[in-house]
């Protein structure tokens, strides 16, 4: 059980709760929420494996993790402002009674 | 030896420390001073602060307790202590609790990673400014904590305009703090002290001696001021406007955490100006280079903090659009500004052509910019009307 | 388990209750507060793994920035008083589930069988700030370019899609 | 030029600041038990009862007409006639309060009394360090407490006192012209 595995095992476990949470959450912000979880899961396998994978010291894994980081922020902006404009016209945040309703 | 009094204490009760648990031992050593010396200045600062404004008021300031009102932090914190410590009925009691400890947290981290004296900084973190920064941001946290947990409207209207401001301040605080990484070249606050060593003639070679040094050191200490909520940014805890601000559900003990946060921040922040433009503790004069080292971050440490409560007995507090407006519409691109002023400064060649096209860059964008800001609130002649 | 340090493991425990916490907490704020201690919780895993840079630009991008973004929109959509949806949603929270836990079972079965679990090469040097810079300013020049247009585009998309239309609110 | 303003203003309290410690005309604290600013003549805070003479049951001007006690807004004075009558300054008799309270917790100093007192009997007092560990009956002065002598009244409100002074004296001077005829014609 090295440090990779352990490594490996938190950032699927991450990526597991963040999966239920988006998938069983009905508030659109929690959705959300899931997703950052699972980005972030994501980034720790790249550490995890620039740390130490097998050709460790090239630093690939740090960039990719902050242009990983850099995109996962945009993201997160542009989708809390569509949670925004969409609560603005609809009133609601929920997402069982957003799916049904004709635009 | 003077220099080195406190490195040479640690190591010597190091000493009796048994092998085991050296580092430990050592870690503990390094912090407990952090721990006790700036609780104490703030004790300090809270009496020169209201000395100080007094005699800019034209009164005296506390002189009744103690000689000449010295031991009126005593009396301050006895009473916080002995105050009964409310909590609201409807607060939300975890988040309530956690807010004070988060923000007491929060405000003695950044510590680890300041140079107080030559080999006296607790963690000298690789990316230490970056650590800073990190730090910094977590406080809006706190702060939001604390006013949205005590359920009340005046206390959530004073945390969202504290975040709103602390978010939009941070930008031209990292870009001018920016401008100085980039010239010294390294994140690490050690690297960027001994880079701003050495002296050229009388002058140190501060980055506040440059043009860009100059404007990034105003618009840092403006931006430090408005993170902190402090002087004329202080309108989350506007009394007049909304009672208390995100403090407001606090009483006692709590209360005088958040006070003593938000002096820590003022501390730290001043720490990193002083390590960042003011050559840390580096002394200002080469035949005075004999005083110890942390004398002079200290000296400098005084020296802000007397300016913040200059500055605090004299400006008005600023309404809440004119305090966003100047922060995106000026500070920014002015730190932007001093980014580019930096890079010219760095490689044009030296003598009076990298002078001149630094200062012209940043007084010409000054000018720009404040045109900018005096036209839109264009105050006209006043005009009187009286009743018939 | 031996090779693993403790504080690794603190950290991960920390983190991965945070994270069940802000999937599973009723209140919303309560969420984006455990949500923000997840997001501390890997960015200090990231500076035990010895990427310095990373965990400290995560402590201010994620918990500085996003958790407050989060936190801004949950009061803006007038979620901070009211209590969220109920735990268990009606339809379908099972296969929500279901379908989780089975990545979950994929995911270990491929890392309990994979190289990592025995061979290890020798942990990298930690990349210092100056190292990442050359290297961000040498190879990866044109990808760096590219973040800074798509967050500017994504900065101006988001205040355009959340700003109050002035002339057609109802 | 975007700042000066700020700087002038930072000289200003600069100089402030520094011209507190040159001349001390600039600082205007009072330190109040140790020095003291003089009262203004017309300062009141809450009604006594003036007696001539030397004995305060003798000399008291009040003649329990109970005017004062039916005017007072807040209602804070209580006076309880006596049975028997005494002479007053011109040697009629009248009668006198076996008790008059005022509660001092409840009284605005709206000088009311004094304005509808016929006998120039209460005045307002302007002693304020009055504050007392007992909430009940320290707020409730009785008639001991509130008598002070007409010296006193001279010393504090002198202008006034002097018209009430000479306005009596006239009075008195009358008294005994009617009475001085009369026993002449005995």
């Amino acid at each position: 059980m090295t440090p990779l595995a352990g490594c490996l095992l938190v950032s699927s476990m991450l990526f597991a709760v963040g999966l239920a949470g988006a998938l069983t959450r009905r508030n659109t912000i929690l959705v959300l929420v899931g997703i950052e979880l699972m980005l972030n899961a994501a980034n720790l396998n790249f550490v995890a494996f620039w740390r130490f994978g097998h050709h460790a010291g090239v630093s690939t894994g740090v960039i990719f993790g902050l242009f990983s980081i850099a995109v996962a922020a945009a993201e997160a902006a542009v989708g809390l402002a569509l949670i925004l404009a969409v609560y603005r016209h609809t009133k609601t945040t929920d997402l069982s009674l957003l799916t049904g309703r004709a635009q | 030896m003077l220099d080195q009094v406190f490195v040479l204490l640690k190591h010597w009760l190091l000493g009796y420390s048994p092998a085991a648990i050296q580092p430990e031992v050592s870690i503990l050593l390094t912090i407990l001073p952090i721990l006790l010396v700036f609780p104490v200045l703030f004790a300090l600062t809270t009496v020169l602060e209201r000395k100080g404004l007094g005699r800019i008021q034209n009164r005296y300031g506390p002189n009744r307790v103690g000689f000449y009102g010295i031991l009126q932090p005593m009396a301050d914190a006895l009473k916080s202590l002995t105050k009964e410590d409310i909590v609201p009925a409807s607060a939300d009691r975890a988040v309530h609790f956690l807010a004070p400890l988060v923000l007491l947290a929060v405000a003695f981290l950044p510590y680890a990673v300041l140079p107080i004296g030559r080999n006296m900084i607790a963690a000298n973190l690789d990316a230490g400014v970056l650590f800073f920064f990190a730090i910094g941001a977590i406080s809006e946290l706190s702060v939001f904590m604390a006013g949205w947990s005590s359920r009340n409207k005046y206390s959530l209207l004073g945390a969202m305009r504290a975040v709103a401001q602390m978010i939009s301040y941070e930008v031209p605080l990292l870009l001018s703090s920016i401008a100085v990484i980039m010239a010294a070249g390294s994140l690490n606050t050690v690297e960027i002290v001994n880079k701003q060593a050495g002296f050229s003639g009388i002058f140190p070679h501060w980055y506040v001696l440059t043009p860009w040094g100059f404007a990034g050191f105003v618009l840092f200490m403006i931006a430090a001021t408005a993170e902190t909520n402090r002087s004329p940014f202080d309108l989350p805890e506007g009394e007049s406007e909304i009672i208390a601000g995100y403090y407001l559900e606090y009483s006692g003990f709590k209360f005088a955490l958040f006070f003593l946060g938000e002096y820590l921040g003022m501390f730290a922040i001043s720490g990193l100006g002083i390590t960042l433009f003011l050559g840390g503790w580096g002394a200002p004069l080469p035949f005075l280079t004999w005083v110890p080292s942390w004398i002079w971050f200290f000296a400098k440490l005084l020296g802000l903090i007397i300016g913040f409560i200059w500055v605090r007995g004299t400006l008005p507090r600023l309404r809440m659009d004119q305090l966003m407006n100047f922060a995106w519409k000026f500070m920014l691109p002015m730190a932007l500004v001093v980014v580019v002023s930096a890079g010219a400064w760095r490689f044009l060649p030296q003598g009076v052509t990298r002078w001149l096209v630094s200062t012209l860059l940043l007084a010409v964008a000054y000018a720009l910019l404040a045109r900018g800001v005096e036209t839109r609130n264009k105050i006209a002649k006043r005009t009187y009307r009286f009743a018939e | 388990m031996r090779q693993m340090s403790a504080a690794f493991l603190i950290l991960a425990i920390v983190t991965m209750i945070a994270a069940c916490a802000a999937m599973t907490l009723r209140g919303l704020v309560h969420c984006a507060l455990a949500l923000a201690v997840a997001f501390a919780g890997i960015g200090t895993l990231y500076l035990s793994l010895g990427a310095q840079f990373l965990g400290l630009a995560q402590l201010l991008v994620y918990v500085g920035a996003i958790a407050v973004l989060i936190v801004f929109v949950i009061l803006l959509t007038r979620g901070g008083d009211g209590d969220a949806s109920p735990l268990i949603p009606t339809g379908l929270p099972i296969t929500g589930i279901v379908v989780a836990t089975t990545i979950l079972a994929l995911l270990a079965w491929a890392v309990f069988h994979s190289f990592a679990m025995h061979s290890l090469g020798p942990p990298a040097t930690p990349a210092t700030v100056r190292e990442l810079g050359t290297v961000l300013m040498a190879e990866y020049v044109l990808p760096l370019e590219v973040i800074g247009l798509m967050l500017t585009a994504a900065l101006i998309g988001a205040v355009v899609v959340a700003m109050k239309e002035k002339q057609d609110t109802q | 030029m975007l700042g000066l303003g700020i700087i002038k203003g930072l000289v200003e309290t600069a100089r402030n600041f520094l011209g507190s410690f040159v001349d001390k005309k600039r600082l205007v604290t009072v330190q109040f038990p140790e020095e003291r600013l003089p009262v203004a003549e017309a300062a009141r805070n809450f009604p006594f009862l003036i007696y001539d003479g030397v004995d305060p049951e003798q000399g008291l001007r009040c003649v329990a007409c109970q005017i004062c006690e039916k005017e007072c807004p807040p209602r804070c004075i209580t006076i309880e006639k006596s049975k028997d009558k005494k002479p007053d300054f011109v040697g009629k008799q009248q009668f006198y309060p076996a008790v008059f309270d005022i509660d001092v917790s409840v009284c605005m100093s709206c000088q009311i009394c004094v304005e509808v007192c016929p006998f120039d009997a209460i005045r307002m007092d302007n002693e304020f360090e009055l504050s007392t560990t007992d909430r009940f009956g320290g707020l409730l002065w009785t008639k001991e407490k509130l008598a002070r002598p007409n010296e006193y009244y001279e010393a504090i409100h002198p202008t006034e006192a002097a018209e009430v002074e000479a306005r009596r004296a006239e009075e008195k001077a009358q008294a005994e012209a009617k009475k001085q005829p009369s026993a002449v014609t005995q």
